[in-house]
């Protein structure tokens, strides 16, 4: 075995490339001192980056205006879902109106790749994906989310109201 | 020209309605005569005649019989005095003034099918018309012109009152057969036709009220007799049901070929004062409209009113003035077929609900522009798309009221009040 | 024997057929809901409209009569845009509520929208109102919003079962299927309904809301209710059976089956089932793996005298077992035990007959070709006698058919050795103090084999899914309990009437074909 | 529980031996059902009608549905058609049939406080040519004009 030694001349000069870096550094240490508003990085985690909106994040299911759960459970996004990482178990609803409705809906998000096919599948507007997402868990189970977590966890203060309203829907014959 | 009065002659004298003043006036005369031809030869002068079916369709009496199989299954005959078609009151007036007539037109007409049983089917309103009928037939059993050996002749024939209970499909032909068997009244599927399966899957003859009376004249008179009133193709003399906007509404015998300008302007006593001729409906609800030009130009027999691209019906004329919004009227038909749909079909079941929805929703100012082609590509695909006519009964009023006053229909939309009459629906009638 | 053209293809069919009937024959789509090869001609829903050469009208196909030389076609811009609307006319007040319809992806409506509609609804008035969830009975529930109308279960109630339960009531658009009020929907064919129900409008309690069809797979095989043998079809998928329908088979069922039938396959899922072996000894239980209690077993049977073993067999196990079975266990002592000796050979007239098992008559033939004839007295004197030490029982899948099933067992348990043979679990085994195994076997779902009729019909049937995977069949049982080692394949699977080529774990997916939203997908 | 009279219960079973087929005699048989039970049909006519005839529940109550002269709902002593269809309303029955129910203060197709009327717009009856015109029960009257209909209506006892 050999070893080829390769040294060019010009690698002595590697002092003028730290040198460089130096001043890089220096500058932005100058610049955020100087100017703290506009500065690049968070203390994460006591600061925390405001996402949009539209992020696609942590999934809602929405509720309507009693506070009830708006899923049917139809199951469209439980056949979307490439990850198949929806499980649902429908049920009837003493309310003939309302027919079927879902008594148990779990999210495996360790599983889910966040493709928003659930989303784009419902046709009752009962699942979102939200902005959250830094949601950590110490065991297993903690990424498994129930109905309860998925509608009325704290973070969503009583729920997320559809805009889709049944009773007018009713109303107008569809 | 006036009236002709062949079938009405004595519907003026009281004593008709009795066995014996129908006797006294030639009843039963014809029977008699019946009785010593042939059931052929009844059939073949049937024929001869050119006698076609009053009762809205048109069809040749005489080949109706013809499709009788040539067997000795028991057969049955009906007589359909289920007047339900809006604007018809004619079997009426002649179950009310001449049952015997009818009687007599039944039994030579059963006598010609070798039928021994026969119904009469009247809608169950006619509570004054039934007891007639009733009465009559009583007399008749009475008088041995029914039941076993019929004058002597050998015939026996039976004649029942079955009494329906309001359904405007029980009209129908094959309507009226499922409501006897004891059905709903449901049309049923053609083929087989009635005539050889029908009531109770026997074969089975329906005629209308004066299309069985006309008999009794049709062996009276000979089929050339018959054929003296009338057009080459529409024979004899046909009762006119008029009313509507006119001075006289009533029924008119007058001979097929009639103008219809005659029937309003003469017969009908013309329009009110101050009033002018705006639309007809010359056979029924079913009939497709006339505007007055049209009406002008129209005589009453099958061929000319189905070149004019409507039909002669049961010849129910409903005259329409001037005062009055079609849209208004439609939708008083559409009502109508909405409500009188059996519910079997779907195109009917769902098309007459669609029609009347979109009629009603222009009337009360919901209207889009595009509703009014919608009412059209509607009823044209619920033309000849169902078991019965009733489907094309509810679209072709539909097609030709749009049609011919579309400018009116525009108005609505636009507007959202009537154009004749200046006003929303709400305040039109209420 | 007429001969038409439908389509341009030539074909001959029966004197007086329908051109519903030729398309049937020709395996030619034609869209229909009312038309029902098993009941009368209603010709109300008016989608069959075909042309007919040299008629100006549409005609339906399922009222007219072929004649000699006719030419038909629906595939014609003027039929398909005829159906179009028509099919329009069902759907304006349809209340199109197909995520909660369980009768989603097998819908008459969703299908012939897919091949004749796709168009945006005009329909912009309200829709007529009707009741929704109507409870019509103990098995079916209607939904009359989503009833076209199409008269089927009410002429299945007349036609068939003829109990007259439903109608049609009021007329024009408000017309609703129904019972009389105060009357429910109970037949012992009433499910019958919701198969042929186009649409979801009648939808069955049992299967309601449990799964969305488009999850399920399904199997062809013979109903193991009683000795009719109804062609079925079971739908399953991992996580059990769901439900089973009728197949067509003129010879057996027709198009129909009865509601008892429907609830077989609900011992099969594995909440019902004995999943290992259970050794008892003394009154103490273990467990262990099914092939290794059978061996358990052999030490056992090796150590009994043949005139001191039994064998009792139940007519439950496919022809097949019962030849590998007789020819394994060299005793003359073998007993058939029967669901119930009184009403043994009822029948109500269209299916349902009193033995309730699929194959006693193989079981008997079975035992006469051996030449062996017992009688269950024999068994209970053996037994009380102490001249069987060792009974062997192969027993009943279908626990529920067998009203002396705890009496049996524990006249079964005073007997020293008893090795029990089932698919089911049960609490009667509990009767069990001597020494005993219970070895779990496999259901009529889990393996291939013939039953045959109570006509003597032979009926073959293909494996359609596995449950307990090492459950053992009775002929692998027979050939460990005898110190033999299993031969392979250990049941023949020859099919008679299943489609060789297809495999029974398939998925199928020809509708799902049609649906271009699948496709879609890849181009995203 | 409703009960025919004795003699409505002869009727009904002339009516039975009177047609080729038993069911023919359902219409007939709920007219005088109707009759009895003070103008309209309830579950318990039905329930009777059934065991008397020895006919399916479901296929009287499909023929009662199906017809508009059996009432489903209890109607008062008068119950008064005014026919609306279009011959009938070219001459002003709708606005007849108004005027009737303000003057008797009610609605369509509801009963009077005093259970006396029942007014319903209904479709054609066949008197055209005398309308506007009224079915009271069994009877017509023909040729109307707001007042005289109303003085018929006051006349009834």
């Amino acid at each position: 075995m050999s070893v080829v030694s390769n040294k060019p001349d010009k690698s002595h000069w590697y002092f003028i490339s730290i040198l460089g870096g130096l001043f890089i550094t220096a500058k932005h240490l100058i610049k955020n001192l100087l100017n703290k508003d506009k500065m690049m990085t968070l203390n994460y985690p006591e600061q925390k980056f405001e996402y949009s909106p539209r992020f696609k994040g942590n999934h809602v299911l929405t509720v309507k205006k009693d506070g009830a759960i708006r899923c049917t459970a139809c199951m469209l996004c439980a056949t979307n879902c490439p990850a198949e990482c929806i499980k649902i178990i429908a049920a009837e609803h003493n309310d003939p109106t309302v027919e079927k409705f879902p008594i148990a809906y779990e999210i495996d998000i360790l599983r889910c790749v966040f493709c928003g096919f659930c989303e784009e599948a419902c046709p009752v507007d009962a699942i979102r994906m939200g902005p959250e997402w830094q949601t950590p868990g110490l065991s297993g189970s903690a990424f498994t989310y129930d109905i309860n977590h998925l509608a009325y966890r704290p973070q969503l203060k009583g729920g997320v109201v559809s805009v889709v309203d049944e009773v007018e829907r009713h109303k107008s014959g569809i | 020209m006036s009236e002709v009065k062949y079938l009405t002659e004595f519907y003026h004298l009281n004593e008709f309605q009795g066995l014996d003043g129908y006797k006294k006036n030639g009843g039963y005369k014809e029977l008699e005569k019946a009785f010593k031809m042939k059931p052929e030869e009844i059939i073949d002068v049937v024929k001869k005649s050119g006698l076609r079916g009053r009762g809205g369709a048109g069809f040749s009496t005489g080949m109706k019989w013809g499709f009788l199989p040539k067997n000795n299954e028991p057969r049955y005959l009906l007589c359909n005095a289920d007047e339900g078609e809006p604007g018809t009151f004619k079997d009426r007036m002649m179950m009310e003034k001449a049952p015997h007539q009818l009687i007599e037109g039944m039994i030579i007409s059963a006598y010609a099918i070798n039928s021994k049983k026969s119904y009469i089917y009247i809608r169950g309103e006619y509570d004054y018309p039934i007891a007639c009928v009733r009465k009559a037939l009583e007399e008749a059993y009475s008088a041995g012109l029914l039941g076993k050996n019929i004058l002597g002749s050998g015939f026996d024939h039976d004649m029942d009152v079955y009494v329906g209970a309001g359904a405007y499909i029980c009209g129908e032909e094959t309507g009226m057969i499922s409501s006897l068997e004891g059905l709903k009244g449901q049309p049923k599927l053609k083929p087989p036709f009635p005539a050889v399966q029908g009531y109770l899957r026997k074969p089975t003859i329906v005629n209308n009220v004066e299309t069985l009376a006309a008999v009794k004249y049709i062996i009276r008179d000979g089929a050339d007799g018959f054929k003296k009133y009338g057009t080459e193709k529409s024979t004899g003399t046909k009762l006119f049901s008029l009313s509507g906007n006119v001075m006289k509404p009533g029924n008119f015998e007058v001979p097929l070929g009639y103008p219809l300008k005659d029937l309003i302007f003469d017969l009908g006593g013309g329009m009110k004062p101050g009033r002018k001729l705006k639309a007809v409906i010359p056979g029924g609800s079913s009939a497709p409209v006339l505007t007055a030009d049209e009406a002008m130009r129209a005589t009453m027999d099958y061929e000319n009113l189905a070149s004019l691209g409507t039909m002669l019906g049961s010849g129910a004329v409903i005259v329409i003035d001037d005062s009055q919004c079609m849209v208004d009227m439609l939708g008083t038909l559409t009502h109508f077929y909405h409500h009188e749909s059996c519910g079997q079909c779907t195109p009917c079941r769902e098309g007459t609900g669609w029609l009347d929805k979109i009629v009603h929703s222009i009337l009360e100012g919901r209207g889009r522009l595009q509703d009014i082609d919608l009412l059209i590509k509607v009823a044209d695909n619920m033309k000849g798309r169902t078991i019965c006519a009733l489907s094309d009964a509810a679209a072709l009023p539909v097609l030709s009221f749009v049609s011919k006053f579309r400018e009116e229909f525009e108005f609505f939309v636009r507007e959202g009040r009537s154009q004749v009459k200046g006003t929303q629906y709400a305040q039109m009638h209420h | 024997m007429p001969k038409c053209t439908i389509n341009g293809v030539h074909v001959e069919v029966k004197d007086g057929a329908t051109i519903m009937e030729a398309f049937y024959k020709l395996d030619q789509g034609i869209a229909h809901y009312c038309y029902h090869p098993g009941l009368s001609v209603a010709g109300v829903c008016r989608l069959c409209i075909v042309d007919i050469e040299g008629n100006p009208r549409p005609q339906i196909a399922c009222n007219t009569v072929v004649t000699e030389g006719m030419k038909v076609t629906n595939q014609s811009e003027k039929i398909k845009d005829g159906v179009k609307w028509v099919l329009d006319f069902h759907l304006i007040n349809h209340p199109l509520d197909c995520p909660v319809c369980d009768q989603a992806g097998e819908c008459g409506l969703q299908e012939q929208y897919m091949e004749y509609g796709k168009y945006n609804s005009e329909m912009a008035e309200p829709k007529v109102k009707k009741h929704k969830v109507v409870d019509l009975g103990p098995t079916v529930v209607l939904d009359s919003e989503r009833c076209v109308l199409c008269s089927r279960c009410v002429r299945f109630t007349d036609e068939v079962s003829k109990t007259n339960e439903l109608g049609l009531f009021n007329r024009g658009d408000k017309t609703e299927i129904g019972t009389f009020e105060g009357q429910e929907l109970n037949n012992k064919y009433s499910l019958n309904t919701v198969d042929i129900c186009p649409v979801g409008a009648l939808t069955s309690k049992d299967f309601r809301f449990r799964q969305r069809v488009w999850y399920l797979k399904n199997s062809e095989t013979v109903c193991t209710g009683c000795s009719t043998g109804c062609n079925v079809k079971v739908y399953y998928n991992k996580e059990g059976t769901f439900r089973v329908k009728p197949v067509f088979n003129e010879k057996v069922n027709g198009h129909w089956m009865c509601d008892d039938g429907r609830d077989i396959y609900k011992f099969v899922n594995v909440e019902h089932r004995q999943t290992v072996a259970h050794k008892i000894t003394a009154g103490q239980k273990s467990e262990m793996v099914p092939g290794l209690a059978a061996t358990e077993a052999y030490q056992v049977i090796k150590n009994t005298d043949d005139n001191n073993l039994a064998v009792v067999l139940t007519g439950q196990y496919t022809n097949e077992e019962y030849e590998t079975a007789l020819k394994n266990f060299k005793t003359k002592n073998i007993f058939h035990w029967k669901n119930k000796d009184e009403n043994w050979k009822d029948f109500d007239g269209l299916l349902i007959r009193g033995d309730k098992n699929p194959n006693s008559k193989g079981l008997e033939t079975a035992l006469s070709k051996a030449g062996l004839k017992s009688d269950w007295k024999d068994l209970e004197s053996g037994i009380t006698s102490g001249k069987f030490t060792t009974v062997i029982v192969a027993g009943p899948e279908n626990i529920k058919a067998y009203p002396c099933f705890d009496d049996r067992v524990k006249m079964i348990a005073k007997a020293e050795n008893v090795i029990w043979m089932t698919a089911c679990s049960s609490e009667s085994f509990k009767a069990f103090h001597n020494n005993a195994l219970i070895i779990p076997m496999k259901s009529y779902l889990e393996k291939a084999g013939t039953f045959t009729n109570y006509a003597g019909l032979d009926q073959s049937f293909k494996k359609a899914t596995t449950i307990v995977s090492h459950a053992l069949t009775l002929a692998e049982a027979s050939f460990l309990m005898t110190g033999q080692t299993l031969p392979m394949p250990a049941t023949a699977a020859v099919s008679k009437f299943i489609d060789d080529s297809r495999r029974t774990d398939q998925v199928m997916i020809e509708n799902r074909k049609k649906n271009e939203f699948v496709f879609k997908r890849g181009n995203l | 529980m409703f009960q025919l009279s004795s003699e409505g219960l002869v009727e009904v079973k002339k009516e039975l031996a009177r047609y080729e087929t038993k069911e023919s005699a359902i219409i007939p048989s709920l007219f005088i059902a109707q009759k009895e039970n003070k103008g309209w049909v309830s579950k318990e006519v039905v329930n009777y009608l059934s065991n008397v005839m020895d006919i399916p529940e479901s296929k009287i109550n499909e023929v009662f549905k199906f017809y508009t002269m059996f009432n489903q709902k209890p109607v008062g002593k008068y119950h008064v058609q005014v026919c609306a269809t279009i011959s009938c309303a070219l001459v002003g029955a709708r606005e007849l049939s108004t005027h009737i129910c303000n003057e008797l203060k009610t609605h369509h197709g509801e009963v009077t406080e005093d259970g006396r009327f029942t007014v319903s717009r209904v479709e054609c009856l066949g008197s055209c040519g005398t309308a506007p015109m009224m079915q009271v029960n069994d009877r017509y009257y023909e040729n109307l004009t707001n007042e005289s209909a109303m003085n018929i209506l006051r006349g009834l006892k």
